[in-house]
This record gives structure tokens, sequence and C-alpha cells, in this order.
């Protein structure tokens, strides 16, 4: 990871070619829920990006210097949990405290990331593909902010699908994964690009 | 949530009035990315209904002694042994269907269903019950996975658990495998099962309306 | 002459040329009816009340209808004759008004006048009295009582006075056969009221489809001081309030606010000439020109006395040439239909039109297919497809915050539209349901001040 | 007496929804044309093929679910043309009709029938089509033009042919699919579109020249940029597929961003990633976008005048 382009092109290849939704069918529980309203999905997206961020630098370095020091690698799945949970906990408060504003812009969503399968998956990612600590992080925030543009666009696609005379078997969930499924073929395209 | 039923009524609620993938939409992600076959389908779903059932065992017995604000992180906790458990069995009897799984075994441990259940049914019923649901809502949800599986595979190569079904001059629709083609199918599969469910109620009701 | 225009607006009719061959070269002729209904509630603001009662004796100009307050007008009688009756007759839109019916005894003699004398010598303290008492309202179609819109509150001034000559409804020539026959009464107005409100820019707009009009009023505006005449680009809706002034002189009313915010004024030819009449003869608003076309045998520009019934109007023009599907008020885009044809002209009736079964059949809606071409009719720059959505589902919070109230009811959109959706309806619905809810939260509002 | 009442206004403008997609049909035919001229009875066969495919599923869906029939707006014909010119001329049989079936049922009338889906049809059918059989849609062969004898050559990538001249391009006398081929014929169709009113300058004419800038910044060259224009789905896809109303913003300004965005993803996807032509997911990327876009722009709104000019 010296250069810059490296990283840029690391950031391409999260966010487009492998984005965490449409290629590696990570965290598309919120996305599917969470994602009828543009401003909800931006609050949930940052917050998203907020906690994977955290979590990939906490994470790593727990495996790093604790679990592989002591052999415990097999204790990987539940020490990364634990610490997810731990953390947002840590940063629901923190965020109470300093600044209320971004706090109810995400508040309501903070529990649900504890349950949110990409901030486990990326963390699972980084032990399982190696990447040194800068990489790890790099990559928990590329791929959140990848998750994010997913979601908004998603948003996007919904709102405006409000309008549309859908049929009643269809309403809800399943015409969001038909959605979710035309907008992955879009994405497609992106493979190979890094 | 539901009074006192039979063993078998909690077994067949979870296959089928509340079956976790098509009625509740839980579990979502393992559901799109591990049913490119029918194979992984069914191993998913067995390792997860494997977890299911021992995790709403435990919990239900242990539901006295957890105090209630620390309820999430002790589920987490006994959910995550049971899932290790299974990653090192996988590894050891099937490592070719824990390699095509990859990183979804150790995601068991957030998958809604479970925490879903140990929540809302494990922690307030006698492990008797927690067993059966847990066995009805792994056997729903296994079948549904396998369901998708045999579909994508179908169309995706032409067979169903590795048998050649679609003869050989079949063209194989790779979209189906891919990722796009789990969410297009989910989709479309959950949408004939609302209008089936519809079809059913409205049945009834006529029959009812005559019946009246 | 460099010609001025706003942005976006539509060309209606434009092969056609607006519907408006069949009555462009007709002069205007007078006609009298035997028996007029003059409504009471011909204008924005309070109706006014009658004074008369069955049997009376009215003389031409005398008042039958007294002003209720500051927005309100006096009503006077059209003809002379007897009053036969005073009762309640439905109107267009409002619900019953209260009308008072005149049998003409042709005799037309006028009640005694007061005139004022020439408008360059006129005491400008006297005008806006004048009008107000002569019962004018703005007969572009807004019926607007021009006294209360020269009237202006604290601190507000005015450095140009507009006269629109626009006509961009099609199917109607009123005004600019008005414009044609009679320039130098509608430059009269103007200084009348340029003295009063004591401006010195006094700006005639006329669209380029009507030059016969221009050259008229360029005579007639030589030699007089601070007047000139504007030619416009021929496009509805160039006589709308807002998109006149933005055309003249570059500014835009506030959203929510009044042509005075910007230092303008805006009148009708029509109302120019009234007003002239109320000063130089001391004449009230007792007729107005009204373009009779359309499924007619004989078009005609009509002067016609203010309550004259539209049977009798079209029995002057030769009856129907087919039978009627739709009878409107006004011009194709704006008018108002009719439920039957016993209804009465108003002040502000610029147009009757009358068209045939065919021209009638209205297809139904079909999905909107998201072209666009509505966003780039309309001439505020709104949104018609998303404030569609929003008002079909009663959402008026988003209705609001797309602007809503801000639309004119222009009608470009739906012209434009080509799966036929009915949008201006659909405005109209959101923003009187938004205005109805606006006027009950204040009134809650003074209600709890009382209280 | 019996009077109609209805609000105003009460005349309208000719134009139809069904002139509109007559307009398209009358800009396609050049293209069309150009196409069977070009690879002969087979490209009639698959045009035919999928125009008759998918107005059977817009009607088979409409019965089905009992709603009123709307196969008159033509706006399932312009959908199947529009597919039918995206396939090489030697597309199975079979794959045309299940693009159709899939550009019909599942992208448009799943959401709700005309005006309601958010991807262009025939374009999301071609990127299932590319991705669930690969081979069969490039195979691309050299144009015969009726000449007996000459078998067709089949080429690897329409881009690859480095050596066709650029007059050679812009005739189509280069491999692609049924429709991108002839670039004077596109032309045509994009006059006759502009005549009509039926579409606005902005989207085809800025797409193109952003794949043209884009181009020419990435590779350096601009004979190279000229080429990128010229060869490739980047004209039909500009004139017909990206000006689709249903799918493209509608104010001017997120129209501009649309068409600018979709040339960079174009020529990005050209340059760097693995499928030789970009268009079609240039375009249904903005398409996803283009809700977004129609959202938050800004629109300039009469009434919101920052400072007010003296007389």
């Amino acid at each position: 990871m010296s250069s810059i382009t490296d990283v840029l092109l690391f950031m391409v290849s999260c966010i487009l070619t492998n984005n965490f939704i449409f290629s590696r069918f990570l965290g598309c529980c919120p996305f599917l829920g969470v994602s009828s309203k543009v401003e909800t999905s931006v609050s949930m997206g940052l917050a998203v990006t907020f906690v994977m961020t955290i979590a990939s630098l906490f994470c790593w370095l727990i495996y790093n210097f604790l679990l592989i020091p002591m052999g415990l690698t097999y204790m990987s799945t539940i020490s990364f949990i634990l610490v997810i949970a731990a953390l947002v906990q840590f940063v629901e408060m923190f965020l109470k405290k300093s600044s209320p504003t971004l706090y109810s812009a995400l508040g309501i969503y903070l529990p649900l990331i504890t349950t949110n399968c990409a901030v486990l998956g990326v963390a699972t990612l980084n032990m399982n593909s190696s990447y040194g600590l800068l990489q790890s992080v790099l990559n928990g925030t590329f791929s959140a902010l990848g998750f994010l543009l997913a979601i908004v666009l998603m948003a996007g696609v919904r709102e405006r699908l409000e309008s549309s005379k859908i049929p009643a078997c269809m309403k809800g969930f399943p015409i969001t994964l038909v959605s979710a499924g035309l907008m992955a073929v879009a994405f497609m395209g992106f493979s190979g690009l890094v | 949530m539901s009074e006192k039923k039979s063993l078998g009524g909690v077994l067949m609620n979870g296959i089928v009035t509340e079956n976790p993938t098509f009625r509740l939409v839980l579990g979502t992600c393992p559901t799109l990315a591990v049913t490119t076959s029918a194979l992984n389908g069914l191993g998913m779903g067995a390792a997860a209904t494997f977890v299911l059932v021992c995790s709403n065992v435990a919990i239900s017995m242990l539901r006295k002694f957890i105090p209630d604000q620390v309820r999430i992180p002790a589920f987490i906790v006994v959910i995550c042994t049971f899932v290790t458990m299974v990653q090192l069995l996988m590894q050891a009897f099937v490592p070719a269907l824990y390699d095509s799984l990859g990183m979804f075994i150790p995601l068991i441990v957030v998958n809604c269903i479970i925490l879903a259940r140990a929540e809302a049914f494990a922690s307030k019923n006698t492990p008797i019950a927690s067993a059966a649901d847990g066995l009805g809502m792994g056997i729903g949800f296994t079948l549904a996975l396998t369901l998708m599986g045999s579909i994508r595979e179908l169309i995706g190569n032409g067979s169903v658990f590795g048998v050649n079904v679609l003869g050989a001059s079949y063209e194989p629709m790779l979209l189906i495998v891919l990722a796009s083609g789990g969410f297009l199918t989910f989709g479309l599969l959950l949408g004939t099962f609302n209008l089936i469910v519809k079809k059913i109620e409205q049945k009834k009701t006529k029959k009812e309306a005559q019946a009246a | 002459m460099q010609k001025k225009t706003f942005r976006r607006g539509i060309h209606p009719l434009h092969s056609a040329h607006e519907g408006k061959t069949s009555t462009r070269n007709l002069e205007i002729r007078d006609y009298v009816s035997d028996t007029v209904i003059i409504s009471m509630a011909m204008n924005i603001g309070a109706p006014a009340k009658p004074v008369v009662k069955k049997g009376d004796q009215v003389l031409v100009g005398q008042v039958i209808g007294e002003a209720q307050g500051f927005m309100s007008v006096p009503v006077h009688a059209s003809v002379s004759g007897e009053v036969l009756a005073v009762e309640q007759i439905p109107s267009l839109g409002a619900g019953p008004q209260m009308a008072v019916t005149i049998k003409n005894d042709f005799a037309d003699n006028w009640v005694e006048l007061h005139p004022l004398g020439s408008v360059e010598h006129v005491d400008p303290a006297k005008v806006i009295p004048a009008i107000q008492a002569a019962g004018i309202t703005g007969m572009g179609g807004a019926s607007f009582p021009t006294h209360v819109k020269l009237t202006f509150g604290n601190g507000k001034t005015c450095d140009t006075i507009i006269v629109n000559g626009a006509e961009c409804e099609t199917h109607l020539t009123a005004d600019y056969r008005l414009m044609l026959e009679n320039s130098t009464r509608i430059v009269d107005g103007l200084r009348a009221v340029m003295r009063a409100l004591n401006v010195n820019n006094g700006v005639i707009a006329i669209e380029d489809n009507k030059m016969e009009a221009v050259a008229a009023m360029q005579k007639a505006v030589q030699g007089r001081e601070g007047v000139r005449v504007q030619v416009m680009r021929t496009k509805y809706p160039q006589g709308g309030e807002k998109q006149l002034i933005e055309a003249i002189t570059g500014r835009q009313v506030p959203s929510g606010g009044l042509p005075i915010d910007v230092h303008a004024v805006v009148l009708n030819v029509g109302t120019c000439a009234a007003i002239a009449d109320a000063v130089i003869d001391g004449k009230p608003l007792i007729s107005r020109i009204t373009t009779v076309t359309g499924a007619v045998r004989k078009p005609a520009n009509l002067r016609l006395r203010i309550g004259t019934i539209t049977e009798d109007i079209i029995g002057e023009c030769g009856g129907y040439a087919e039978t009627p599907g739709k009878i409107f008020f006004g011009g194709a885009m704006t008018g108002m239909c009719l439920p039957n044809d016993q209804m009465p002209i108003f002040k502000s009736t610029n147009g009757i039109v009358v068209f045939n079964e065919k021209e009638s059949k209205s297809k139904d809606e079909s999905p909107c297919i998201h072209c666009g071409r509505c966003v780039a009719a309309c001439p505020i720059g709104l949104n018609p497809y998303q404030i569609k959505v929003a008002a079909d589902k009663s959402d008026f919070e988003a209705a609001k915050k797309l602007h809503v109230m801000d639309c004119i009811l222009c009608g470009s959109c739906a012209y434009m539209c080509p799966s036929r959706r009915w949008l201006t309806p659909s405005f109209k619905f959101a923003k009187d349901h938004i205005a109805a809810e606006a006027k009950a939260k204040q009134a809650a509002a003074k209600g709890g001040e009382q209280k | 007496m019996s009077l109609r009442i209805s609000t105003a206004p009460h005349v309208h403008s000719p134009v139809t929804t069904q002139r509109l997609m007559l307009y398209v049909l009358i800009a396609l035919l050049p293209a069309a044309a150009m196409g069977v001229y070009a690879f002969g009875f087979s490209a009639l066969l698959v045009l035919g093929l999928a125009c008759v495919s998918c107005v059977c599923a817009e009607f088979l869906w409409q019965k089905i679910a009992r709603q009123p029939v709307r196969v008159g707006d033509l706006s399932a014909l312009v959908t199947g043309l529009i597919l039918g010119l995206n396939l090489p001329p030697t597309a199975p049989w079979w794959m045309v009709v299940i693009g159709s079936f899939f550009a019909i049922m599942i992208v448009k009338q799943l959401f709700g029938g005309l005006g309601d889906n958010f991807l262009n049809p025939a374009l999301a059918a071609r990127a299932v089509l590319l991705a669930s059989w690969p081979v069969h849609m490039t195979h691309y062969v050299t144009p015969t033009f009726f000449k007996a004898g000459v078998d067709a050559v089949a080429t690897a990538t329409p881009l690859a042919t480095k050596g066709a001249s650029l007059m050679e391009l812009f005739l189509g006398q280069i491999p692609g699919t049924i429709g991108e081929v002839s670039k004077a014929a596109i032309l045509a169709g994009l006059l006759i579109l502009l005549v009509t009113g039926t579409v606005r300058w902005r989207i085809p004419v800025i797409l193109v020249a952003s794949v043209f800038c884009w181009t020419w910044v990435l590779t350096g060259s601009p004979d190279a940029a000229l080429m990128a224009i010229l060869s490739g789905g980047v004209l039909f896809g500009a004139v017909f597929m990206a000006t689709d109303y249903v799918t493209s913003p509608i104010t001017n300004f997120a129209q501009i961003v649309y068409a600018f965005l979709a040339g960079l993803i174009i020529v990005l996807i050209r340059q760097y990633g693995s499928y030789p032509e970009g268009v079609t997911y240039g375009i249904l990327l903005m398409n996803i976008a283009s809700p977004l876009l129609d959202r938050f722009l800004p629109q300039r709104i009469y009434g919101y005048q920052k400072e007010v000019k003296k007389a």
C-alpha cells in the first residue's frame, strides 16, 4: 500500500468492483430494511462507515497481538463479535456526549449494526486475506463507502417506485430484491476494473 | 408469543406459517449468497439448523440465570460457541463444502433468524418447546435454501445436486449463479409465494362467504 | 425593437393562429338584450349587498349594490328599466350568489354623472376614489378590485406601471380590437393612474402577433409623457402578471408576494379604458368587450352590458353552428365551463367559446412516461410531474415543499402532456386544500389570541 | 342541452404518447434497414422475433393481470426493436425470446408497466443476456452486404479491429451488433428525433462529447478519442437508449450531469474494465442514479431571485 495510486485502485476495487452488497452479499438485511428513504439511508451508511472503520482497526489489533501469540485463532469469530458489540455500545455513549446532532441522526441505527453481517464480514475478510493494519482499516472504510453508495442508490430507486403501480404481491421486499438484482446486473460492468 | 401449542404445531409453524426465509424474510445474506447450488443450500441449512437447535435449547435452559440487561451479549456468546463448533466440525469432515460456504459459516452468528428465535421464543419457553421451534425454523430455513439452491443450479448449469437433468444441449444461464441472479430469484420466489398465499386466502374467504 | 419575453412557456394552437382568426378582423359592435342579471359577486373579495328591491325603476349607472368593506366594489345597473327580481343565482364555482334581474326599457337614460375632466389636469388624489366608485375590477379575468391594487401599504413604492395588452389566451381578440379602435382611451387611463401614483414610467406590452395594435398604440402614445410601447414575443402565458413583470423589468415577484413588492403594477388594457371612462366621463363600469367564437354561426366581438345572458348573446351571433359539447367563459387555457347557457356574463368575462362535440371529448389519463415536457413548459420552473405524484397521494407537505403554492394554474403543463394527465386540476385541488388549511390555522391562531 | 363540465385547459398539444413512440420507431428504421442490409436475412429474423415476442409478452402480462391492454401505445414495439438492434445478427432464436420476455415482463411490467420501470428494458435485457450467454452475445461477424459466397468471418470484438479506417467505421463495414454498425443511419435517426422534437439535444450530444473528452484525457491521443466515438455502441446508446424518457432525468441540469457521468463510466470500463463494451453499463448505472439526480440537483424557480434590479 505504498503509493497513492495503490490506495486509489484499492478504493475503486472495494467500492465498485467487489461492492459489499452487489458482489459479496454482506449487509443485506439493513440494505433491504432501511433503504426506503434517502435521508435515513445516508445516516445508516455513515453509521456503518463509522463502526466498520473502528471495528477493522480493533479486530486486526486483537487478532495479531492477542490471538496469534496465544494460539487461539479459532476463537476469532467470538472475539470479533464481542469487540463489535462493545464498540457499538462505546460509540453510542461517546456520540451521545460529544455530538448530539450526529447521535440523533445515527442514533436508532447504532444498535442495529451489531447484528449487521457487513461489520463481522469485513473483520473476517481482513483476517482471511491477512491484510496489514493500514490495508484492513482502509478495507473497512472503503467497503463501508461501497455499502453507503449502494444503499443511497437503492433509496433513490425505491422512492421513485413509490409512485409505481407495483402488483400487490410484489410490494415491499420482493420488488426491492428484484430492483437490487437489476442494480447488481449494472454493477457487473465494473468487474475486472482493477 | 403463541399460546401453549403442541410440539407438532410449533414445528409446522416454523416450516410453513412463519417460514423464516419466505414469510419473515430473515437471514437474507446467506440465502442470497450461498444458494448457488442445491448442495450448498442444504449444507448451509443443516449447519444453521444445528446451531439454531443447540442455541435454543441452551438459551432456554439458561434463561433463568441470564440478567435482562446483558441478554443480547449472553445470547451471542452461546450462539458463537456453537458456530465455532460447527466451523471446526465442517472443516474436519466436509472440507469441500466448508470451502464453498467459505465466509458464511462464521456469519451464522449474526444471522437474524437465530438471534430472533433466541430472543422471541427460547428465552420464554421450556427447552423441549424451544428445541421443537428451533428444529421447525431450521427445517423451514433449510427447505427454503435448498429450493433456492436447486432452482439456481437447475437454470445455472442444468443439474440438481450434481445430477445432470436438462441434458447436454442445454446452454446454462450463467447469470443465475452470479450475484444478481440471487437477488432476482429470491425476489421472484417471494413474489410467487405471496401470490400463492393470497390466492389460498381468497379461496378460504370465498368458501367462508358461501358457507355463511 | 428588441422583443422581450420570459423563460419556458408554450405556443398553444400556434398552427391555428391561437384560434383567433375567426374574430381578428371583426369590428366591435354593440348589443343590448332585453333582460340582464347582474351578479353581486363579480370580484375577488366580499360580494356587494343589493340596495334595490323588486319593482324599483333604475337608471343606467345607478348603484344597485353597495360595497361591503375595502376589498369590495359597488355594482351598477347596466340598463335602465324595472327590477324584476333580487335573488340567488348559481355562480361559476363559488356557490349561489345574490343577483339583480332588470327588465330593459331601452330608454337608456343615465343617472346624473360627475366627470373629473381631462386626465392630464385631474387632481391626482381624486383618481383612485373615482375608480372605486365606478366599481372597476381587473378585466383580464382575475377580477381583482383595481383600487385595492393601486393603494399600497406602508413603505411600498411603485416605479413601473405595465398595461397588459398581451392577450396570450387562445380564441380571445377583445383586447386586440379595443387597442385598435380606441387606443387613446387606454393611454388616457394609463396617464390617469401614473399621475395618481406619481410614476413616470408606463409600459404597454403587446405580443408580436398583434402588430396592427402595436402601430395603433404607438401612434396614440406620441407626445404623452413617460409612456412607451414594448413588443413582446408571442408565447403563453405572456399575459400572466409574474411573466410580464419578469420580461419587462427583469425582476421576479417574490414567492407568495405581490407585484408591488417589486415596485410594479399590472393593469389590463380593458381596465385602463374603464378608468378613462370613469375619470373623463364619470361613467361607472357597465359594459365590456367580449369575443364570442367557436361553433357559432357568426362569431363577433361584442360590447355587452354586464349581466347579459349567454343564450341571448349566442342568439345575437346567429345561434349554434353545431350541437354544443362545451361552453366556457374566457380562453381555452383557463376558461371556466358553464353548466348551461342561462349564465349571465360578469365584469371579467373576456370571451365566450363554444366547442362542438368532437372538441369537447376528453381522453382519460394514460400512465405518465416521465418525458419532462411539462417541466420544460412550466413558466415558474416547477416540476409538475413530482407535484402531481404528491397531490394524488394527498401528501400536501411534499406538495408544499415542491412549491405548489407558486403555481399560477396557467395550464401549460397539462397542455403539453402527451399522456393527457390531469395536472392543473390536481394542483388546484392541492392549492385549495393548503390555502384552506392555512386559513383554518390562522383563524385558530386568531381565535387563540382572542380567548 | 347537456354541456360537459371539465377543468381547464380545454385544448391539448397534438402530440400523444403513441405519436412519440411512432417517431422513435421511424427514427430507428434507418439503423434497422442498414443492419439488415449489412448482415442479411438473419438480422431481419432477429429484429422481427424481438419485436413480436416483446409485444406478445406485454399482451400476455396485461391479459393475465387483467389490466387494460395498452399494447397500442407502441412502447413494447419500441423496446423490441431497440433490443433487436442490440443483439448480434447470429443471436440464437431462444436467446432473443428470453431477452424480450425478460425486458418486458421483469424489467417493465413487474414494476407497473409503462412509465414505472427504473431501468431501460432493452438495455437491462442486453446486460442480462451478456452476463448469461457471453459467447453468443460477443460472436460478431463481418458484414456480407448480401454478397453471395462470402462467409461471415467471426472476429473477437468490434473494438479489436484497430485496422478499420474511420470511414469504414462510419459507413458500417465493421462487425458489431445489428444497430450499432452504421453510424450514418444512427445520425439520420437522431436528426429525425430532433426535428420531431421527440428528444432534446442535451443527452446525446453531451454523452458523445464526454466519451470523446475522457478518452482523450486517459489515452492522450485525439484520434483514439475519435475512434472511440465511432466504434462500438456509443452513438447508438447515446441517441436511442440514454434518451429513453422513463429512465432519464427530467430537469435540464440533471440531464447534463447524467450524460456527462455516463460518458465517464463508459470510458472507464472500456479502458480498464474486463468488458469490451462499456456503453450498456454506463447508461444502466446512470439510470439507477437518475432519481437521485432529479431530486437533489437545484432547479431555478420563479420568485426566489436574490437581488431586485432597479428599473
